[in-house]
């Protein structure tokens, strides 16, 4: 097992586009892409019901050590203009077939 | 004041399940309608009224008065958001004033449906075209946000950043305006006879589709009310007043070019509502310094059932008093 | 008995979609109905019986049979709960025993819309208050489940820890028993004038989705065949034993008071059948120590289908003699 | 060539829509009709079209002429993926040839019900055991396309470890063979009387349904367009050229038993159209060393518009030439 | 980066008001919820297949280190009456105008 | 709180069956199951825009650490043949009436 990092992106919808385009270039083509989360944060809070409005996404992509960097300094400056927020952590990877670390 | 308009307004189907929707949250049921099912319906209406209004449109041609009512419609909801924002200076920032004018200056579609249903169980005709002016009145008040933004929310020599062709994609290609306009060119291209085969899909249970949306909505508003304590007494009158004035402009101009009394009342709407589907996704990706739940709130828990309930048989009376 | 009622029941759609759901399942396709689909055709479900009710209720008003057999209604949903207590105590601790009694003791609205439907092709009429007494026998099963737990599970001197304002809360504001009395009161309000205006989306598509919604249930209830195995013979001889019992006192209850033959079967109808949605609901809550598959997979894939396959043509049956 | 059929089809709401989608994606709108709403359609469209063919059938009965379709559709969804494969091997690899080569030997049921639509305008009849033969197409490919693979892929003595089993139950019990096949069985069952009580759901606004759904189509053919790029330029030729062939085959094979005219283009269709939902879910099963963006771009974005555009006018358009 | 705590609570979907109610009384008002998750846990299981009745939601909250005692305080005996997990790992947050750490 | 191991598989819907049947027969009966993700990975990458018809489902499961290797054997020739990627990584459990570690 490698060992990688995870990367886990929560936003508004309508940044998912943004965001897509910013891990690729970054070098992070893979990742998964929840819908239709909802939340609340900052700039909406939900209290005890959820509402609909206000929708987000929920990015989760796992890379290499190394690409962590450039991936923050693409999506940093998105979620500071729009909202949303960015976490990095560790995790093993189980190598398969096209495991990210074989790339 | 005509009350019987009210009340039999009142006694509607889809006016009554909005309050449904409202007690339930009032008295804390659990009654829910997941997402996507409001998603449903909302493309639902929207391509059934756009679809009949361009079957109608084929009918009827375009005249003269088509032209000018569109022109009137599209001046309106250019010019509404930028008195709106003068006024909204007086408490908000430019940002939350820029978005929350462009709200008021654009439409609710929803709000437009319920009152051509009102229209029809009064016997009152409307034209087709209307259709036309509910999708032209969307974009304009996005755009003279984005400027009023450009104009006063930045200090001299501050970069605006604003990202033009962004902008007008969102305001003239989100997915409201064009699945409306969309709905409406292939009603005019198909005529009377899609008309026909459509019938009992875009005619038929379009009011219980909207009776069971409206539901919805009270449950949506109803969850926003809480946010009004927050949003203060100034941004509640506004949802009242502005849109109160921005009937009487949209009646005087309605009432000047002499439009027929159904296509009145369906202008005065347009003029009066406000959106909270549309401009707020908009401002959110073009403003994000405004606060969305200031925008949300007042148009959709406020502006909305105070014109579904009050407005429409309200700005009705009054035509019939002008039109006499 | 008269098999040909069992056999033309069975060769109606709604019934046959129900086995091709179970069908699907027993031999492994992967036929499936992706939520919310099952949630958009049950709210539709609530909203157009209880509004068709509410709109004949308008018509018909309130007489004294009106009221007794609401009260009458009241009356076997608290009690039905009692006496299975104690049977199932045989069986079960106290905490499974009153969820379970609970929940036979409240009703099955698509098992009642089956019924209504099955009336409605052999051309038996019957009234729009019995809507009311669907909705009215939701609740009182719940507060009699608790009430049992609260006598009979906690030893003496240890504290219940009932929340009875959540209990209560859940127990009348729960979404189902919610719209569904909403509903009714606006057909009540909105009357012949609001009827005629939904007919299309209420009445002409109803059967359409109750066929849908029977594909979902036969669905959901093959998936739960295999919890019955776990259950024990006990639970499952229980699940056909004791709505063969509610129905017998449901159907001499109705030929005392000389109940017309529609109200009657679907008074029995409701009697027999079992809550397999707001009554687990409620249970989980707050009898959170019961098993709930215990009552859901009873409920659900053994009185359910026997209900609507075997049990309604059975019950007109028994009424067919005893009202000759 | 009749090209005022093809613009009398391509000003039908169906296709306009279809249109619309596309337009949508090319504009970069945010249209987004969400998950599970197309499922809830498509769910529908299977409903509905198999059990208005039962009904049908039951009136017809099963005459010589029925059974002879039925063999010939089942044997034409046998050959095409045998002949296919071998054009295919010319660029591509054993698995992926066998994969596409399954996608056109079997059907795409919308095209089948755009082209059912096409009739129905045209007021020229079909038969409703077209449906059946609809069902029966699905699964023949399916089995065509892992027996090639296991033929052809596997070098000798290498094993091939294909779970029968799994690959038998996929093909005939899949969701939409399973659906299709249940709801005809069902149609003959209810019979006319089944029919008229679900005609409002099944018949009525289906149309409108039919119209929404290729709404969505359009939409995702559309997304899948960029994918055509990497396949290149042999497979859209072959998206465009295989089903004319097919078309052309299919069509002799009408003539030659002297098929009535709309059911000679109803099985027209059947050959000409690519499955893009059923078989590649079977094939990312089975053959998952296949690509699934050539499958499923292919059929998709090629040959379901190509289809239901330019195929269906001019299939009828040579039968109305063959048959006269 | 700063070193947060990710805490990720499993529960049936009722029990969601309580959880939301319970996590803003230990000071963590910003979460995501995935709603409608299926699970099969102690109290019911899916089977190969998957059932809607019994629905779950998944909650998860990025905290500050110190907020965990108070979050698993509160939370704990919800889960052990009404059943559901909960856990708690490590995670970095990257620094955007509204993070965790800088509230 | 018990250190114990968070094992997060994305795949294809269709596999879904066969992946719940191979945790089981290592030994872990308990998971969660998020349905209807959209992804892009090795076999199919989705753009910009989300695409329906290559659906995933994500599974989340906790389980002991010494179940990990158990889980490995039985989900990587599956992932190998089918698609897919699988993760492990550490997380610390509340204890809670029905919690991984108590069984
Ligand atoms: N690096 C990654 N990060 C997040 N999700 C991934 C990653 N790689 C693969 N996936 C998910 O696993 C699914 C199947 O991957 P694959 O088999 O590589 O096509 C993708 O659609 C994604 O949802
Ligand atoms: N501390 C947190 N824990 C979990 N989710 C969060 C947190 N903060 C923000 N989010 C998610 O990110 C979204 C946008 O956050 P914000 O920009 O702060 O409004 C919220 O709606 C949540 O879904
Ligand atoms: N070990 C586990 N791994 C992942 N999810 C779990 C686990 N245990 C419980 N869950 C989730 O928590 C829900 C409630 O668990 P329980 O109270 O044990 O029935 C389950 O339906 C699962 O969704
Ligand atoms: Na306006
Ligand atoms: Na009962
Ligand atoms: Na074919």
């Amino acid at each position: 097992m490698n060992p990688i990092k995870r990367i886990e992106i929560f936003s508004d919808s309508f940044e998912l586009g943004k965001i897509l385009t910013g891990l690729k270039k970054a070098g992070v083509t893979n990742c998964t892409v929840i819908r239709h989360v909802s939340g609340s944060g900052v700039r909406g809070s939900m209290g005890d019901d959820i509402d609909m409005l206000l929708e987000n996404d929920y990015v989760i992509a796992f890379c290499l050590p190394e690409q962590v960097e450039a991936v923050v300094k693409i999506i940093r400056p998105i979620l500071n203009k729009f909202g949303g927020s960015c976490y990095v952590s560790d995790v093993m990877e189980v190598q398969t077939m096209n495991c990210v670390a074989s790339k | 004041m005509d009350l019987s308009l009210v009340i039999s307004n009142f006694l509607n189907p889809p006016i009554l399940f909005f309050f449904l929707g409202v007690t339930s949250v009032l008295v804390k049921s659990d009654l829910e309608i997941p997402a996507p099912i409001p998603k449903l319906f909302s493309l639902y209406l929207l391509l059934a009224i756009g679809f009949k209004g361009g079957v109608e449109l084929a009918k009827s041609g375009v005249s003269q008065a088509v032209i000018l009512t569109l022109v009137l419609a599209i001046m309106m909801s250019a010019l509404v958001p930028v008195y709106t924002f003068f006024i909204l200076r007086l408490k908000f920032d430019p940002f939350n004033s820029a978005a929350i004018a462009a709200t008021y200056g654009s439409i609710s579609a929803v709000t437009f449906i319920t009152a051509s249903s009102f229209l029809s169980a009064l016997k009152i005709p409307f034209d087709g075209y209307m259709v036309a002016a509910l999708a032209l009145m969307e974009s304009p008040a996005i755009i003279v946000g984005l400027i009023l933004v450009n104009l006063f929310a930045y200090k001299k020599g501050e970069s605006s950043e604003t990202n033009w062709p962004e902008v007008l994609q969102e305001a003239f290609l989100n997915s409201s305006v064009f699945l409306l306009v969309g709905s409406l060119l292939i009603g005019i291209l198909t005529g009377e006879h899609g008309g026909q085969v459509l019938k009992p899909f875009t005619t038929d249970i379009f009011y219980g589709v909207l009776t069971f949306f409206l539901l919805d909505m009270g449950l949506v508003a109803a969850r926003r009310i809480k946010d009004l304590q927050k949003t203060g007494a100034f941004l509640i009158a506004f949802a009242i007043l502005i849109p109160l004035l921005n009937a009487a402009i949209g009646l005087l101009i309605a009432r000047s070019i002499n439009m027929p009394q159904g296509n009145a009342l369906l202008f005065t709407v347009l003029c009066a509502s406000a959106s909270y589907i549309a401009v707020p996704a908009a401002m959110r990706m073009t403003v994000p310094e405004a606060n969305p739940s200031l925008y949300i709130s007042s148009a959709l828990a406020v502006t909305f059932p105070f014109n579904i309930l009050i407005g429409i048989p309200l700005y009705q009376y009054g035509i019939s008093l002008l039109w006499r």
